[in-house]
């Protein structure tokens, strides 16, 4: 159940290059969160909330941790938010990844994720491997000042880092290291269209589930702005309530 | 104080709606709060069969406002009447369907198609949508054409019939007339003015339709103006709209010459502000010297 | 990087230019820069006889814009050219007269003032005022009356063209069509769309005037799509308006078909806006590819 | 000269009932600055910039008082700006009170002010004082909460106070007390439209000057919105940039 809230600005921090992480007090939305999910958060001065997934939950301390990079005017506003101020959100939003009905078969799960689409998957990683899963991370950055959260990853996951220009980690694509990690039975990512794409096609035959971006209207399934088509029907899906994560065979992209 | 109002098919407990295309068909907000709460619904756009609409985005966002080129993606009449009508129903409030149509045909195929049901209780004919290839905003321009679809509906439904004017037109006032002239038993202004966002990076237009239309606080003047200029010379009610997003601004509507209010684009800054603005309106109508919404309703217009 | 554009009459270093009517004649700007800097110098409105314009309040603030109700203030056409106009010819910079009218043969009168001055290089035919009572946006909205005045006007004219387009319109294209065919040299658009704006205290229209012309980023968006709708069907150059506050603004213009573009509301934000926006512009144009001013211009619309 | 500057806030407080005073840092203003021009706000959000008067200023120190009332929501924004933020302003603007240049048989001068019309009045007297003048003050506000600066006043004038509801000094308008004070050689007023009409024609055989306010675009002259009509002309006055002060003759109120 999505609601309107004020969430305070516990801590904030310039965790990479134009990249921002904050932690959010509220207990509702914390208890409610699940992995996957986002908060449809208010920018003054801007008509439209911005999506910005959920990157890690502390249930106990009552928080909820976001990762944003700094992209245009909103996140820019955002950005210059201080600790101890509010922000308005709506949420938690959508559906996230399955995790409790994930068959359990799945021992070995394999995260690719790239730049700002790597958020996401570091709440879903920490949650699975908690429930005794094996994980394995592949996270694409553009270059060594971006790369963020690669020692939390290690926390929970084999983690490979690949940057673009090879600043850092494995140069190339992320595409480009699938070959080479360990067998696994499920994949989960992230990323810009052209990754997603990518590693869809490549990994056809796996079963994979994907978090989508669209620009968003309402971000609560009123308005029909972030619809995407639906494999095999004439139908189609809304990706701020029937996703943002979709299996890999239900839409096409 | 008194904030009814009561217009040709609707007896509204307060004059605030959600306009068409911003709601859904109501069932997202509910979660938000009880829709009884509201003057009105207005639905999503109906059309003759399934829509699929235009590609993705169809957001985009421009100072004070946003432009959107959903393209009347809708289930098709039928469905709405079988699945969406009936939730609707179960609230305490007058729903009010927003017909579609690419022909004269189809308008009056989905009108009459809502002669098949009770729960709905007014119609708006959407003569103005800009996100469509065909039709739409030609008969939104036009005002023989306008009348034409206007008389079409009017003959074949049992519901009054709101006409919603496109500000795409050199002379509103023309339009507003020649839909009252055809029957109309009100009308709902404004729609949104087309517009376009390039952008940068891929030096193309944003939206995948190219042009989308605007809505938001950036065009409340243009609605004010034209509800204005149409309120001295059309005497049929009228539901106003346009980047309505506080009581104040419904005041403002109000004084223009609107007997009720729609809000759009608002919602999705504030899913409830629909019922936080009905909240405040009575302190607002206080406060500027009125005891309720009639009294207010054309104040700011002169008697010509 | 290549900032210059060669347009009917102008030689532009650069493509900035302050728009008619927030600029005065150029004296206030003049103690805050040089005048130099700028691409051209569009000047306020000159209409045959000294007028005094509209009453106070002229001006409303709008969400992200504002309306404004001068009425064509302004000396007259005599005076602009004995005191204004050398004013501005002590600066490098081209100057565009605004040229205005209640009827032809006023528009005709004051063109034909300005063959006495080799100081003015090109008119800027205003058809599109909305604050006057008469002619002006009839004018405008018209398509055969704004091309016998476009007529008129090249016939008795040594100056360059460049008729000033209404944005208050069911189809642009064709108003940018029938002036094109009657002669015009080039296009600028937009001009302010109408609108309103309430004062609750007193419940009667804020501006003396009523309505007045909506401006400022609001209407950037109706901006860009007109200018690109009439770049596919027109080829006379466009120099375009609406909204624009800094150089991602005018890539915009740019790249939806403009050759160059003017700055209006932003001067009362920000006096320096237009030589910041000058000094911004070769960055923001590396920054998207482009090399020069003129590979940007249109690069945005398909050609057709 | 105007200049845009930016002044830094040193000190900000409610000093009555929704009136703000702000002391702002910027030397080159302050030097510049004579009574009754104005500053020209830009307020974040906002299209047009906000005219307030000079209310005071130190040269020594460099710094310039500004007092205005939250009227909607330019001022509102303005009034939550804090110690260390910085105005954008363009200033000092228009043309203010002459006092240098009064005649020198002046020796007693009366200031009448209204509300918010009150604050340039106020360096205004302290200027004239300076000069020797005598001078007495007649201040009109609504009610007791809305009174502020009396002491200030009190320190270069002999005052008095009027209030609409009577809550405070006398009671009514300040019209009402012009036929009790001290013969006065010139007025100074600034106030509401309503009370400048009143007050120019019951002192319509008197020297005076008056401040006056008009909506504004450009604020420096170019674009026409602040006109008012020339007295025996068809012309006009800018009140931007020939005003906000006249001579009571030279204007049609
Ligand atoms: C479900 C979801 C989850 C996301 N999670 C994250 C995250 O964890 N961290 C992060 O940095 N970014 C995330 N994004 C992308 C983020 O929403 C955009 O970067 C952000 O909205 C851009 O806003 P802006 O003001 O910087 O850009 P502007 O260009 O000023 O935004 C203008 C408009 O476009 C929309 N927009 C622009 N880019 C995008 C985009 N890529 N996706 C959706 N809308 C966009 C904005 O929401 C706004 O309405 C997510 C997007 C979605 C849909
Ligand atoms: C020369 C001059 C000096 C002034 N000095 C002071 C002062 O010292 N202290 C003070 O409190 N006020 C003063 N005012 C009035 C002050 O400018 C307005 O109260 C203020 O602009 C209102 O802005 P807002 O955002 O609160 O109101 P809004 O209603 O939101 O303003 C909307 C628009 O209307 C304009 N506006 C509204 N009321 C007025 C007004 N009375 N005069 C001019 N423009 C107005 C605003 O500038 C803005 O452009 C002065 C006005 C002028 C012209
Ligand atoms: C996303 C979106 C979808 C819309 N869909 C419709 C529609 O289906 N039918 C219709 O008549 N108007 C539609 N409109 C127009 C609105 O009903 C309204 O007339 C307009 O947005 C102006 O009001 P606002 O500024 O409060 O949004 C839509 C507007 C938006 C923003
Ligand atoms: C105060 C004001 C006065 C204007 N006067 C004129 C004018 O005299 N002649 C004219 O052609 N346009 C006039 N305009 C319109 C502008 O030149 C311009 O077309 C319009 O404001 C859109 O640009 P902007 O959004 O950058 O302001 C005026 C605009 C404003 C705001
Ligand atoms: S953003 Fe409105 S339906 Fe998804
Ligand atoms: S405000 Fe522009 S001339 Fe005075």
């Amino acid at each position: 159940m999505i609601n309107k809230e004020k969430m305070c600005i516990q801590s904030r921090q310039l965790i990479a290059a134009d990249t921002i992480e904050m932690v959010l007090k509220n207990r509702r939305v914390s208890q409610a969160a699940s992995p996957g999910q986002f908060l449809h958060i208010s920018v003054p001065g801007h008509t439209l909330r911005r999506p910005i997934s959920i990157a890690d939950v502390d249930k106990d301390a009552g928080t909820t941790t976001i990762l944003f990079k700094i992209n245009g005017s909103g996140t820019e506003r955002l950005a210059a938010y201080t600790e101890e101020m509010h922000l308005d959100i709506l949420g938690p939003s959508g559906n996230g990844f399955p995790t409790a009905t994930a068959s359990m078969e799945d021992h070995t799960i394999l995260l690719i994720g790239g730049g700002i689409g790597i958020p996401p998957l570091h709440y879903l990683g920490r949650t699975l491997a908690e429930q005794g899963k094996k994980v394995i991370a592949v996270l694409g950055f553009q270059s060594k000042s971006h790369v963020f959260y690669e020692k939390k990853f290690q926390q929970f996951a084999e983690t490979f880092i690949v940057t673009d220009d090879g600043s850092y980690g494995n140069s190339g694509l992320v595409t480009d290291l699938l070959d080479d990690v360990t067998p696994f039975d499920r994949y989960y990512t992230c990323g810009p269209m052209p990754m997603l794409q990518a590693v869809t096609s490549k990994l056809a035959h796996k079963d994979g589930y994907l978090s989508l971006e669209e620009r968003m209207g309402c971000g609560i399934g009123a308005c029909f702005a972030c619809v995407i088509p639906e494999a095999g029907t004439s139908g189609y899906r809304k990706i701020c309530k029937d996703g943002p994560v979709f299996q890999a065979e239900e839409v096409v992209l | 104080m008194d904030l009814s109002v009561q217009l040709p098919g609707l007896i509204l407990k307060n004059p605030v709606m959600p306009a068409s295309g911003c709601f859904g068909f109501g069932r997202e907000y509910s979660e938000f709060y009880d829709l009884s709460r509201l003057g009105a619904v207005i639905m999503k756009a109906a059309t003759g069969g399934e829509r699929y609409g235009n590609h993705t985005p169809r957001v985009a966002e421009t100072p004070s406002g946003m432009l959107n080129a959903i393209g009347l993606q809708n289930p098709g009449v039928e469905k709405i009447i079988e699945k969406e009508v009936p939730f609707l129903a179960e609230f305490d409030v007058p729903v009010i369907a927003n017909v579609a149509g690419s022909t004269i045909e189809e308008y009056q195929k989905v009108a009459e198609a809502f002669n098949d049901t009770n729960d709905v209780h007014a119609l708006e004919l959407n003569i103005s949508c800009p996100n469509v290839k065909e039709g739409g905003l030609q008969f939104g321009t036009d005002p023989a054409m306008a009348a034409e679809v206007t008389k079409t509906v009017k003959r074949v439904s049992k519901h009054p019939v709101y006409v919603k004017l496109s500000p795409n037109v050199s002379d509103i006032v023309t339009m507003a007339k020649a839909v009252e002239a055809a029957g109309a038993d009100g009308l709902t202004m404004i729609n949104t003015l087309t517009g376009m966002q390039m952008h940068l990076p891929s030096k193309k237009p944003l939206l995948a339709n190219s042009t989308g239309g605007l809505s938001g606080p950036a065009i409340k003047p243009i609605a004010i103006r034209m509800i204005y200029e149409v309120r001295r010379q059309v005497a049929i009610p009228i539901i106003g709209m346009g980047g309505i997003s506080n009581s104040e601004d419904v005041l403002e509507f109000l004084l223009a010459g609107a007997n009720a209010v729609a809000v759009g684009t608002a919602n999705f800054q504030n899913p409830l502000v629909c019922p936080e603005i009905i909240d405040q309106l009575p302190e607002t109508l206080h406060t500027y010297g009125f005891d309720s919404v009639k009294a207010a309703s054309g104040k700011g217009v002169p008697v010509s």
